[in-house]
């Protein structure tokens, strides 16, 4: 089977800081594929560079087979690949609706949307609405609430919601659950489930071990700026794993590369 | 070896200063003088004026045009300047001291003034008792030549002034108010308005320049009365004198900036070859080239010329 | 917060809370804190209505006459026109220097081509809106494209503009008399229309439509939604899809062309065109912005705001000069009412934090 | 982007890097890119050696002559000085607009209490000097304790400040013969020493060890790290326990201090004291700053560019007007520097990004 | 036992939005205190409110028997307690040595640091690295690098260094593994315990229940803008504790308060 999202010898260097160093990624269709590794491996970069939010200094990524070449995250979008980065992006002083809809809004039907491009704020509103209630996020009071007024979990969920209803290729989520409760956690694990039945796969990056293990299909291991290792969740424990990453034990040979 | 020559004027964007250094390039080019033009950024910088002269010594020039934008400011380094052997001439306004410059070419501003005061008081005749008068100046900083126009009006419509110095402090009632205008049409129409609001039974207008006078009957125009106020102004440049003739503006006192500029080159040209200097018109301590009332309305004991002759004369 | 024009009170109003657990505040001034708060655009409105009721108790009906109220109208539109495109800008996070230059610079254009070349009015009137759209495209592209702070950029590009137009123009004035026989277009904006006793210039309905066109956009379109997303956090909107490049160079040069019709709207103020005018259009725009509650931090505050903040530098102006307050000391105060106007506007806002 | 001034190139290759997975960068044109960047400062420097250069090689004597390069720090010396109070407050992400209108007033409080109340010039200046840091402490109060932006509270306090300035003064000039007789201390920072044919004036040599005092201050102490914190983020700082109040009134307060002995310096300069000196200090000033390279938005940037950026001007107005250049075309032209210097200073930054 | 940190009756509301709703709290001398609840149910609230982050709009807070009312972190600090805040508090464009030591530079010994004021630099730098090392972030290439250089993880390294480094009251940690990597986790977790060795209690805010039921001696459940219950994690499950937070079971009766 052909990766889906494919990416070969990627580079990117900050002044003296090697983010990523000539790094290799596959992304099988309809899987869940987590990427784990140290603070500081370039697991952010690394997704970073797959969604366009940053060119890599070398390397080609592969969508579909195609190449692409995204030279900003609206190319990716349009491209179906939908990312939450870990500082979130949103928009502090705009409404959680308008965040969500953020260069996808929609207009009112008919002439006031064709000629005098209104948007059509109720119909984002509900939509909005129902999405952070799948995502059980009730604690919101208010969906016209500023961004800027919500907690940090509270944040983090919004920006959950608008990648799980916008993304139809890839859905790429950098530590998705790190600021979340228990509860929300759970529902974004659930989410991300959901999301992977209607064939749509996930990169999902995270630090938390029993997360990684419960949903990921591969596991994807980071080191020093390079994929060290893809496993199988089922062939190894989470020790294993951490160990990999940590560099405690040597990896396994390329496994199911 | 060849003669070059400074002309520092207050700003480049002011038509008079124009004119002036356009007078002084045609006279240089003649006498095969090379000729540097600076100028201030606005009315009242000094410092450029005085990176101008240093400029000027640093670059040899024989001899440096200025006209101060300020007259006692920048005494020290026209000294500077005269004891590295240059000839300094004041232009349009003379120095305070006089004899800071070794020659001085300069309308009065003062009389300039005093003339289309008389004008204005000529004019309306016994009515000048109950005359409302608008005065249209030129900015809070109050440069010099802003006082001595404006004085000179008030002393020429036979009111008592204050403080010589300053505008602004005279208690005739006569007065409606005093607004500043920046010199151009934009502040001419708004202090124009802002002092009818205060009095719309204006009747004379004093402005501080020609583009201000051309602002305030725009003004006045709004409200229809541009026929029944009196507008003079200074300065004499040709679309100012063509609004005189089309009755925007009364009278105006017309300066003669392109004789200034040209004196002012001859006279370093001279001092290059020979060392002499030019001397002052009789009774007054610079040589005055002169300024002469613009108007098709005169009025008896103030000598004017008409439209047709300021035309000929005009500047620019 | 999330409100930026007074059309938000109604929105905010309309949604029901999920869940809530809410008591309301106590004591009237923190009832008219919170009501104020939540549509910023209200403060500079009632700073004005004060100020208007003030002046208009000092002075009765020399300050009450149709002539003073509509000639403050006259006196800020250019001001104001020109405070649309800074609010734009300003919006954005970023300030536009060059608007004066930008305007003074279109209307010499509109001028000389006419008179200098002889093009029909209306050609030069296109060639310099086009122009002042031009200038603003630079701006725009070097910020967007090149990464410059705006204020260098502009900065920069001002004083290029403003020595441009002393050069071209050759300092000369085209006469009000010289236009009015042969170009009267040029003059358009300064055609009166009486409405009910009040005498409206085209230039004071034009800036008021302007205004409220640009609310309209800004508040219910795509892209107005985008110069607030753009304004409060340019890297969030680039990651979350807002092409901030197409955004940040249409805002400069929808600010180029509104500085260049106020250039035009400023022929019909002074009847000639003359290059010296303009020259204190920047602080005067900034100044109106500031005072309507427009943070200079970009993505908040109201184009509304800034419309009442021109009104209330102009009140102030002509109030003081009828109280008889000479030049400098209405200068003076105009410098104190900044200040106690964004102090009143931040003891509002108070309530967030 | 953690060094500050090029004093850190050096502290920075002292400190082993403890883990590193690095390759050298090749291509000569990267490399220098990284050069520059490790040390901003160097950028304005390597524009000043390159100007003077071809200024050099353009007019030859004239321009290398001692007289013209000695000119071009007198030249410089105000608008460095103020440039040095601008650099502290723009490095706390602030702006001062009041920096020319401070530096007027007290220039003439220090004469005006000199002949017009017969003080002795010492006491003048004493109190001319307390005068300036009373107007920053004013601006830094609004803007610490009130919380107002910077821009508002110094554009009001700016306005104020000079409408003052006109009302106290009468619009009245001081000569320089009066002064020079009766109160030469007043000149003090005019007087001129002679250092191998070169000739410095006091206020040269007041401006330049200005700014290596700042530089140090700003390296090696707390105050001038948490000056670099409140400009980065002021949240951040206090959250981390700096006196953010603090720290900004002592910013504003010495700003004003050093306005007021440029306001002493101007004297000097200008020999006279006239209350329309100053009026462009303000944008030169800014001017100065950014093209040394400090950031608009704070918390970056090294102050010894700032001197560089002042004398890349002060070099480029000699030089055009040494070359004949029109008044119009030099502004023209130092618009267009502003735009490149920052653009060079971005691709440079680029590094990083 | 006296509580050494109190708090009585605190409130706080952004505009229509309840942050703390007349909420009490008591931290015991040498104990770790864990705070959790929903996201947005108020505990980075309550704990602005304890270090001086935010001026409650009423209540009292006793530090050590005493009524203090802190009005800015810096009088928290001085008093000796010490805050890493949810979003860190750092100065992106400064050094990690810089961030540190913000507020408590060290001076040079001698004339150099008593009238000329110079930093010590090198003590600076070498103290902090020592910190950093202690907590294992040897992904960290240089230690003159600025913060906003440093990977999400690496930053939060680095603010909770600064904090047991110097706090000597009380230490209050929001949230401090949310972005940290397994291997670094176990190192605050140790940390944690290491402080508490030398008798400093902490307030621990986190939403990994393994983690907190693993270092807490008690159990502060928030909800709705105030104490819920104060539970002791031997007496209850991980899910009886998701379960009061979440309002899904009855809280028992303030136990142990
Ligand atoms: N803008 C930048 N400038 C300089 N260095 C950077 C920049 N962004 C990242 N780095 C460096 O690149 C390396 C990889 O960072 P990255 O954010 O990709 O790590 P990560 O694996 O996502 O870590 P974490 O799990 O902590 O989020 C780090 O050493 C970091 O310091
Ligand atoms: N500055 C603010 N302005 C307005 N509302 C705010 C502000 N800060 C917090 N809130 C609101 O107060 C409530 C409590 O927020 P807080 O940050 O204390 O929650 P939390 O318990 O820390 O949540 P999390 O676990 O997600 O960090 C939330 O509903 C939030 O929207
Ligand atoms: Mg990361
Ligand atoms: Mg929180």
């Amino acid at each position: 089977m052909e990766p889906i999202l494919k990416a070969r010898g990627l580079s990117k260097r900050y002044g003296k800081v090697t983010a990523l160093d000539n790094c290799d990624f596959d992304l099988m269709p309809g899987e869940i594929l987590a990427v784990i590794g140290d603070n500081g491996a370039g697991k952010s970069s690394l997704i970073k560079a797959l969604s366009g939010a940053i060119t890599p200094d070398s390397g080609e990524i592969f969508l579909d087979g195609q190449q692409v070449s995204f030279n900003s995250p609206i190319a990716a979008r349009l491209a179906g690949v939908e990312t939450v980065y870990q500082t979130l992006a949103m928009s502090p002083a705009l409404s959680i609706a308008d965040n969500m809809f953020m260069g996808r809004e929609l207009r009112k039907p008919g002439i006031m949307g064709s000629l005098f491009r209104q948007l059509d704020r109720p119909a984002m509103e509900r939509i909005a609405r129902e999405k952070l209630s799948e995502l059980g996020l009730m604690t919101i009071q208010n969906i016209n609430q500023a961004v800027e007024t919500l907690s940090g979990g509270q944040r983090q969920g919004v920006a959950v919601a608008r990648a799980a209803a916008f993304g139809s290729k890839v859905i790429i989520l950098d530590e998705p659950t790190a600021a979340l409760g228990v509860k929300e956690s759970r529902r974004v694990l659930d989410l991300i489930q959901d999301v992977r039945a209607r064939g749509i796969p996930i990169i999902l990056i995270s630090h938390n071990m029993p997360h990684v293990f419960e949903v990921a299909d591969r596991i994807h291991v980071h080191r020093l700026g390079k994929r060290l290792c893809v496993i199988d969740p089922k062939d190894y424990t989470m020790s294993d794993a951490v160990a990999f990453m940590t560099g405690a034990k040597a990896a396994p040979g390329l496994a199911l590369a | 070896q060849e003669v070059s020559a400074c002309l520092i004027t207050k700003t480049d964007t002011n038509p008079f200063f124009v004119k002036m250094r356009e007078g002084a390039e045609a006279k240089a080019a003649e006498l095969g003088v090379s000729l540097k033009s600076f100028a201030g950024k606005v009315d009242g910088d000094h410092e450029t004026q005085v990176a101008a002269i240093e400029t000027c010594i640093a670059d040899g020039a024989k001899g440096i045009l200025i006209t101060a934008s300020d007259t006692s400011a920048i005494v020290k380094s026209v000294q500077q300047a005269r004891d590295a052997g240059l000839l300094v001439i004041a232009l349009d306004t003379p120095l305070t001291p006089g004899d800071a410059a070794d020659a001085t070419f300069a309308t009065d501003n003062f009389i300039a003034g005093e003339l289309i005061g008389k004008w204005a008081a000529g004019t309306l005749g016994a009515e000048a008792a109950n005359a409302k008068i608008a005065m249209l100046d030129l900015a809070v900083s109050q440069p010099t030549v802003d006082v001595l126009r404006d004085q000179g009006f008030l002393q020429g419509f036979g009111i008592e002034l204050g403080d010589p110095n300053k505008w602004g402090d005279e208690t005739d009632p006569r007065i409606v108010g005093h607004d500043v205008t920046a010199g151009n049409e934009e502040g001419g129409r708004k202090a124009m308005e802002n002092l009818l609001a205060k009095d719309p039974m204006i009747n004379v207008v004093y402005t501080i320049n020609e583009p201000s006078a051309a602002g305030a009957y725009e003004a006045l125009k709004s409200i229809g009365r541009e026929k029944d106020v009196l507008i003079v102004s200074v300065d004499g440049g040709c679309p100012g004198v063509t609004n005189v003739k089309d009755g925007v503006i009364g009278a105006t006192s017309q300066q003669y900036p392109l004789d200034m500029a040209a004196l002012g080159v001859e006279a370093i040209k001279t001092w290059a070859d020979n060392g002499s200097k030019p001397s002052p018109t009789e009774g007054k301590d610079f040589f005055d080239t002169g300024v002469k009332l613009v108007t098709d309305a005169p009025v008896d004991g103030v000598e004017s010329i008409d439209t047709t002759k300021g035309a000929e004369l005009c500047w620019g | 917060m999330s409100s930026d024009s007074d059309l938000d009170a109604a929105s905010v109003a309309r949604t029901e809370t999920v869940a809530t657990f809410d008591h309301e505040p106590t004591g009237l001034l923190s009832r008219l804190q919170h009501a104020l708060h939540s549509s910023p655009s209200l403060v500079p409105l009632i700073v004005l209505v004060l100020s208007v009721a003030i002046f208009g108790a000092l002075l009765g009906g020399k300050f009450f006459s149709t002539f003073a109220l509509t000639l403050i109208l006259q006196q800020v539109a250019i001001v104001g026109i020109v405070g649309a495109a800074q609010s734009l800008v300003i919006l954005t996070a970023g300030i536009d220097l060059s608007v004066g230059a930008i305007m003074v610079l279109s209307s010499v254009v509109m001028g000389q081509f006419t008179f200098r070349y002889g093009l029909p009015p209306v050609a030069s009137i296109a060639i310099g809106l086009a122009l002042g759209t031009l200038v603003g495209f630079i701006n725009g592209w070097l910020i967007a494209r090149i990464k410059l702070p705006p204020f260098i950029v502009t900065l920069g590009v001002w004083q290029i503009a403003l020595a441009a137009n002393f050069l071209y123009s050759g300092n000369e004035t085209i006469r009000a008399q010289e236009i009015e026989t042969n170009a009267p277009l040029l003059q358009f904006f300064g055609q009166t229309i009486n409405i009910g006793g009040a005498v409206f210039t085209y230039g004071v309905i034009f800036f008021v439509l302007l205004v409220l066109l640009l609310a309209y956009v800004l508040r219910h379109t795509a892209w107005g939604r985008h110069v607030y997303a753009v304004g409060d956090d340019p890297d969030a909107a680039e990651l979350s899809g807002v092409n901030t490049r197409k955004v940040l160079i249409s805002v400069y040069m929808l600010s180029g062309l509104i500085c260049a019709f106020a250039g035009w709207a400023l022929i019909g103020r002074i009847g000639s065109v003359s290059p010296t005018s303009g020259q204190s259009a920047n602080i005067e725009s900034i100044t109106a912005v500031v005072i309507g509650g427009i943070s200079l931090f970009g993505g908040r505050g109201s184009i509304l705001g800034m419309l009442f903040g021109a009104l209330i530098v102009g009140v102030f102006s002509l109030g003081l000069r009828l109280l008889g307050a000479d030049a400098q000391w209405t200068y003076l105060l105009i410098g104190a009412l900044i200040i106690a106007a964004v102090a009143v506007d931040q003891w509002i806002r108070k309530v967030s934090v």
